[in-house]
């Protein structure tokens, strides 16, 4: 049995009486690719939400590695491990590509630095400064995203902006990647070779990654096991394959 | 031999442009100066420049790089030249110099005022945008309500502070470049990046895992800090310091000095508090008697043709037209970007009024893909 | 980017600033130089300078002082002048704050100011008089009576009452005639904290009770509450101006309260601020009665009247008027007689002047002497109107 | 109790000052510094025509007038070439106005305050205590502008826009409404209201300066934000609240210097215990 790097344990949370989520139980594996579907609405992104921090959840709780994350702050949370990307892209739009990846180095143990060392430009400053920027061209290099580096965010083509959000959240280090939505609005190339990216990440940066996503072809393509959410409560939970032939998920998705 | 390395690879001569300016500045008036060229009444408005200009670029840490709209850059002023001419005039029963007193009065002045910056940094991190500006402007009306009725500050009569006797110009602009060497360090650090991200999109700085609540206190403080010393210069420069100075109109007067010069722009800001210091000086000088009244007019409608000028989208054309920085631009070979060249100062978004609550809006998208998935407000809608 | 002509136009506006600073001091005006320079060596008028407020809240404080100096300076140019050399007045806004007060001082001393009437406003009115005493310029002020304003240096006179003074008789009038003594003062004027202060302390040293209220300048426009308070007072005292005033009698009014006021002399000119529903015995110190028929006090009026399409001068205009008539009659004694005269010359002179025994002004707000500490010694009337 | 009724018809001036803030902002989205000198040039028509014909009646109706005309030309010329830009570009060019309108009213008036009398009003008793009838004209007229204005908003064609191109201005524009008309429209209307403003101010205090606007027009910013910015009912409640302590602390003599310190302090408690305002509306951020 491989190392849990998420569990999470009966996590729901309900908003004014609402129950949004509720019960989900998920366990991820380390190294897992691990897909979260559901149809609209189900309650997909508020999990999200939960997981890092946004929304305190109301009920259950979830660990990082056996670490008890609950009732952290968002930034605390990314300090313990967790990165994440957005479903509406939210990358620092004018800041230069590279800048967007150095705010995600920001808090790496190496690149320590205190606002008084800068303020006053002492040598550890300038130390500091070109190591991450070197950390930071390898990672955009990785991200195809060099020649870039330079343009302001906002200017990047759409797929590039999504490869850069992820770039960025890798740049934190993490040891869980949520990514939500990863592939929505890109075409089939482009989905393809996200696809590629995302294995190819896995592997080099040696982590975890949680997806969401709609185009089952692309979780059926990358994800091991899946969770399907619907109305907030797990439908599903297992291989992906057997997935698509549960009469349960058909009916959510489909309908009927 | 390594640091030098790192230097060089971190260093741009664009860096120094500011501290050339205010140097050239500095080095200029004092030869008149010494020469015995410098009318008095320009070194008075010298002196007022340097305030003006400490003012406008620490008010733009607030506005320009967080992104939090501030009305209250006066309040902190008010609070650094109460205190700071208060420790002053008890200093200079024990110090001979000064100077010294008056460097002392600048840090006791700025600390208090950073106090304040820390306190007024509180709200900042419940409230947004309209809702902070009239909190802000709402300190600095308070603080001044409580100095005018406080008997142990002169109350209505003011708190008669010691006018500096030698040139206080000169101390004022080497003060403008310790404070142009802090805060464009900190600008161009990693916590100026991270102070710039939580302005682009708070939500993603806080899952970058940048402690918004610190950097946001860390700004106050350090913008509130300079707004204190500069205020100490001011009670230097003129007395009584008198708690009418301080009004929010005083405050936006810097705001305007911040936008004119463009957010984010230190070396806009600069220009651009030196300006309005100098129009200001200009139509108070000349516009004597009769003509006094139609000084407002006057900046008014410079203001207006200014603003409308620079930001109307219509005119974007006529703008393009002129540009210098076209002109700049064109003439460099592409090769010659150097790295992280992208402009700070295209700030957008951060205060828009009718995103009061929101933590950011995005713009310029037309990429952003319609909602699909409106889970985020717990599945319900 | 976007701001570029903007700011390539103040770039240029800067750089020009100081070219012309530059170029003033060295070519176009070679009496134009370094401190301790006579810059009045240029002057073929007497030049007097002033800072008051001409704009924001407190503009009509320094416009009349403004035009009461005018018709001064118009009068005693009509007559020829001072042997046969005119006068010129000068005046810079200082939106009443001392920082503007003193850019205003320098540029009118760069200008050519050889004597000045100081400042209107207390606060600014210090910064003007500590530059004054430090160039050694002689400054009468028409307005700026708080205490420490003539403590500036020996140059410095002021035309007007010192606060205190009218606090203390304030008190023995009142305590004298009423029982149930009422105050309103603005606590945000110097002015009126001045005279309030010292009538609080003889109050105190009489061992009268009284009520105060107080209000601000924010507050400066709505009295009901504080009329509300006061309304069963016999008597209300205003250490205030006559704009309030008006409005805190009209208040009275409205609350049915039949309290007798007594103002000091910022209460000159509540006439017109008042209407037919005011029924309340109005009494103010002052030295200037608007009413007067006789000697100079009515002339002026007149004047007055004729320049400024029949508006009422009020306190602050009659004393701009004595000030400005002071340094004349000061100017005459000591027998200046050089149009060029450095300030600090006059200035000497004109202290040794003033402070003559037998020096004395029959002015707007009556006759006047000076001692060596700046003060005015005038004879403080006690008017009534209704 | 005459504390109160005093502050409530403060309260009402300000509330009134208020919904022009609000409104205005709630459709054009932006701060209107130069509100608070609407009230001043509609304080000096009423100063003027009441010089000249001597009937207070006309004089509001001239003030409403060109309060009104004011309003468009105000947007016309200073706000609507800035439309889309920045907002703090308008912000200033707001203050500019501002500046502006007080330069032109010293300029043509002096700076020195004019007394005026809009007529005689006796006090009314009732039990102990007594009420001027200025005071109950205050609150009759602003409690039916008021009522007036809610019903315009919910039950008429404009008002509806209104709200459309509050919630959601390119939206608003897809369905048809022509979003210049409106927001043309709001600022009539907020000016309208400015000069109703001006006129129960001259009634409580008889007195025109050049800048008798700008302390109103900042508590009445003040007002409308602790009601929640952008709520018609918001800046109602906000403005009597404010108008009712003021009063309150003004009649307590320690308090009284320290009013303004009081009444912005409690914009913060409030702003910090409610970030949106009383009853300001909640929008959340998609995340």
């Amino acid at each position: 049995m491989a190392e849990i790097v998420l569990e999470t344990k009966d996590l729901g949370i309900s908003f004014g009486g609402l129950k949004a989520v509720q019960n989900v139980n998920l366990k991820i594996e380390k190294n897992q690719l691990y897909g979260l579907i559901g149809p609209n609405g189900a309650g997909k992104t508020t999990v999200f939400n939960m997981l890092t921090g946004v929304y305190k959840p109301t009920t259950g709780t979830f660990y990082l590695c056996g670490e008890e994350l609950k009732g952290k702050s968002q930034e605390a949370i990314n300090h313990k491990g967790i990165a994440r990307t957005f479903q509406n892209i939210r990358l620092f739009n004018n800041m230069s590509v590279i800048r967007n990846v150095l705010v995600g180095l920001h808090n790496q143990p190496e690149f320590k630095c205190s606002p008084v060392t800068s303020m006053l430009k002492l040598p550890k400053h300038y130390d500091t400064e070109v190591r991450m920027r070197e950390r930071a061209k390898e990672i955009l290099k990785i991200f195809d995203l060099y020649e870039e580096r330079n343009n302001l965010a906002c200017n990047l083509p759409y797929g590039k902006q999504r490869k850069l959000e992820i770039a960025r959240a890798l740049a934190t280090n993490p040891k869980l990647l949520l990514l939500d939505e990863p592939a929505a609005g890109m075409n089939p190339n482009e989905t393809e070779e996200l696809m590629k990216t995302v294995r190819f990440i896995r592997d080099e940066f040696d982590i975890t990654v949680l997806l969401i996503e709609h185009d089952l072809k692309f979780v059926s393509g990358l994800c091991d096991e899946v969770t399907v959410l619907n109305f907030g409560t797990a439908l599903y939970q297992g291989k992906v394959n057997d997935a698509l032939n549960d009469p349960e998920v058909v009916k959510a998705y489909i309908g009927g | 031999m390594n640091l030098i390395k790192n230097i060089k690879a971190n260093t741009k001569p664009k860096y120094f442009t500011n501290y050339i300016i205010v140097a050239v500045m500095l080095a200029v008036t004092l030869t008149m100066k010494m020469t015995g060229n410098l009318a008095r009444s320009n070194a008075t408005l010298l002196a007022q420049i340097s305030y003006s200009i400490i003012l406008a670029v620490s008010l733009n840490l607030v506005v320009g790089f967080l992104g939090e709209l501030s009305l209250g850059h006066a309040g902190f002023m008010c609070v650094g030249a109460y205190l700071g001419c208060f420790v002053a005039n008890m200093l200079h029963e024990f110090i001979s110099s000064p100077l010294l007193v008056l460097i002392i009065s600048m840090v006791v002045g700025g600390v208090v005022a950073a106090v304040f910056g820390f306190i007024i940094g509180l709200p900042a991190l419940r409230l947004k945008g309209d809702y902070l500006a009239i909190v802000t402007l709402a300190f600095g009306e308070i603080v001044r309500t409580i100095f005018k009725n406080l008997k142990a500050f002169g109350g209505a009569l003011g708190l008669d502070s010691t006018r500096y006797k030698g040139n206080l110009f000169v101390v004022g602009f080497v003060v403008v470049l310790v404070t142009l060497f802090i805060i464009q360090n900190i600008v161009r650090s990693k916590h100026g990046r991270a102070i710039t991200a939580i302005r682009d999109n708070e939500i993603a700085a806080r899952a970058m895992g940048i402690n918004v609540t610190y950097y946001k206190l860390f700004v106050f403080v350090v913008a509130a800090f300079f707004a204190g010393v500069a205020g100490v210069i001011y009670g230097h420069f003129a007395t009584p310091v008198l708690y009418s100075f301080f009004s929010y109109n005083y405050s936006i007067e810097i705001l305007v000095m911040v936008v004119l010069g463009g957010m984010g722009n230190i070396t806009g800001s600069i220009i651009a508090a030196t300006a309005i210091t100098f129009i200001n000086f200009q139509l108070q000088t000349r516009l004597s008697g009769d003509l006094a009244a139609l000084k407002f007019l006057v900046y008014a409608l410079i203001l207006i043709v200014v603003v409308i000028f620079n930001n109307a989208p219509a005119l974007s054309a006529v703008r393009e037209k002129f540009s210098i920085r076209r002109f700049l631009k064109s003439k460099r070979h592409p090769s010659e970007v150097h790295d992280d060249e992208a402009a700070w100062d295209r700030v957008p978004t951060k205060i828009r009024m009718d995103e009061v609550l929101s933590v950011d809006v995005i713009v310029d998208d037309p990429y952003t893909p319609d909602k699909k998935d409106p889970t985020t407000k717990g599945g319900s809608n | 980017m976007k701001k570029v002509l903007a700011l390539l136009l103040v770039a240029v506006l800067c750089l020009g600033c100081f070219a012309a600073c530059g170029g003033n001091g060295n070519n176009e005006d070679p009496a134009n130089k370094a401190d301790g320079e006579n810059y009045a060596a240029n002057n073929t008028e007497y030049v007097i300078g002033c800072t008051g407020p001409l704009t924001g809240d407190t503009a009509s404080y320094g416009i009349s002082v403004q035009n009461g100096a005018q018709i001064a300076i118009e009068e005693i140019n009509a007559n020829g002048g001072l042997n046969g050399i005119k006068f010129k007045f000068d005046m810079k806004d200082d939106k009443a704050t001392a920082a503007d007060a003193q850019t205003g001082y320098d540029a009118l001393y760069e200008a050519g100011m050889q004597v000045s009437i100081g400042s209107v406003t207390s606060g600014s009115a210090k910064a003007f008089g500590e530059k004054a005493a430090e160039d050694n310029v002689f400054f009468m002020t028409p307005s700026a009576s708080a205490a420490n304003v003539i403590e500036c240096g020996d140059n410095c006179f002021r035309v007007c009452f010192g606060d205190p003074d009218q606090g203390t008789i304030a008190a023995e009038e009142l305590t004298a005639k009423y029982k149930n003594i009422g105050c309103i003062y603005d606590s945000s004027d110097a002015y009126s904290a001045g005279i309030y202060d010292a009538f609080k302390a003889k109050m105190d040293e009489l061992k009268v009770e009284f009520n105060t209220q107080s209000f601000d300048a924010e507050n400066k426009k709505d009295f009901s509450t504080q009329a509300e308070a006061l309304k069963d007072c016999d008597v209300v005292f205003l250490p205030i101006y006559y704009t309030e005033a008006g409005l805190i009698a009209k208040a009275f009014a409205a609350k049915g309260s039949e309290a007798d006021i007594f103002g000091s002399d910022g209460l000159d000119g509540v006439a017109d601020q008042i209407d037919e529903t005011v029924t309340a015995n109005i009494k103010y110190i002052t030295p200037f009665d608007v009413n007067s028929e006789e000697g100079v006090t009515a002339k002026f009026v007149k004047a007055y009247k004729e320049k400024y399409d029949g508006a009422t001068p009020d306190q602050f205009a009659a004393d701009g008027y004595d000030a400005i008539m002071a340094i004349y009659e000061a100017m005459k004694a000591a027998g200046v007689n050089d149009v060029t005269i450095a300030p600090s010359e006059l200035c000497d002179k004109l202290v040794a002047a003033v402070t003559a025994e037998d020096f004395k002004l029959v002015g707007a707000t009556g006759e006047m002497t000076w001692d060596a500490t700046g003060a005015c010694t005038k004879v403080p009337q006690i008017v009534e109107l209704n | 109790m005459t504390t109160f009724i005093d502050g409530l018809s403060l309260g009402s001036i300000y509330a009134l000052i208020a919904l022009g803030y609000t409104m205005v902002y709630g459709i054009a989205k932006m701060l209107n510094f130069a509100h608070g000198d609407v009230i001043m040039v509609g304080a000096y028509a009423i100063f003027s025509t009441l010089a000249v014909t001597g009937h207070p009646l006309v004089g509001v109706l001239v003030a409403v007038v060109i309060c009104t005309v004011l309003g468009v030309v105000m947007e016309k010329l200073a706000y609507k070439p800035l439309r889309g830009a920045s907002p703090l570009a308008v912000l200033i060019t707001a203050i500019g106005v501002s500046y502006l309108l007080q330069s032109i009213a010293q300029l043509i008036y002096g700076s020195k305050s004019r007394a005026i009398t809009l007529g005689n009003f006796e006090s009314i008793k009732i039990g102990s205590v007594s009420i001027s009838s200025a005071t109950i004209i205050t609150l009759a007229v602003g409690a039916v502008i008021m009522v007036t204005l809610t019903l315009f908003v919910k039950y008429t064609k404009v008002g509806r826009a209104m709200i459309a191109v509050s919630e959601d201005r390119g939206a608003a524009a897809l369905m048809g409404i022509n979003v210049n008309f409106i927001i043309t429209i709001t600022f009539a209307i907020g000016c309208c209201l400015a000069a109703a403003a001006g006129l129960f101010y001259l009634l409580q205090i008889p007195s025109v300066t050049p800048t008798l606007g700008s302390m109103p027009g900042i508590k009445a910013f003040t007002a409308a934000v602790i009601g929640g910015i952008g709520s018609i009912p918001g800046a109602m409640l906000g403005g009597i609240l404010l108008g009712v302590i003021e009063k309150i602390c003004l009649s307590i003599p320690v308090l009284a210097p320290y009013t303004t310190a009081i009444e912005f302090s409690l914009l913060i408690v409030i702003l910090l215990v409610k970030p949106i305002g009383l009853l300001g509306k909640k929008r959340r951020e998609k995340v």
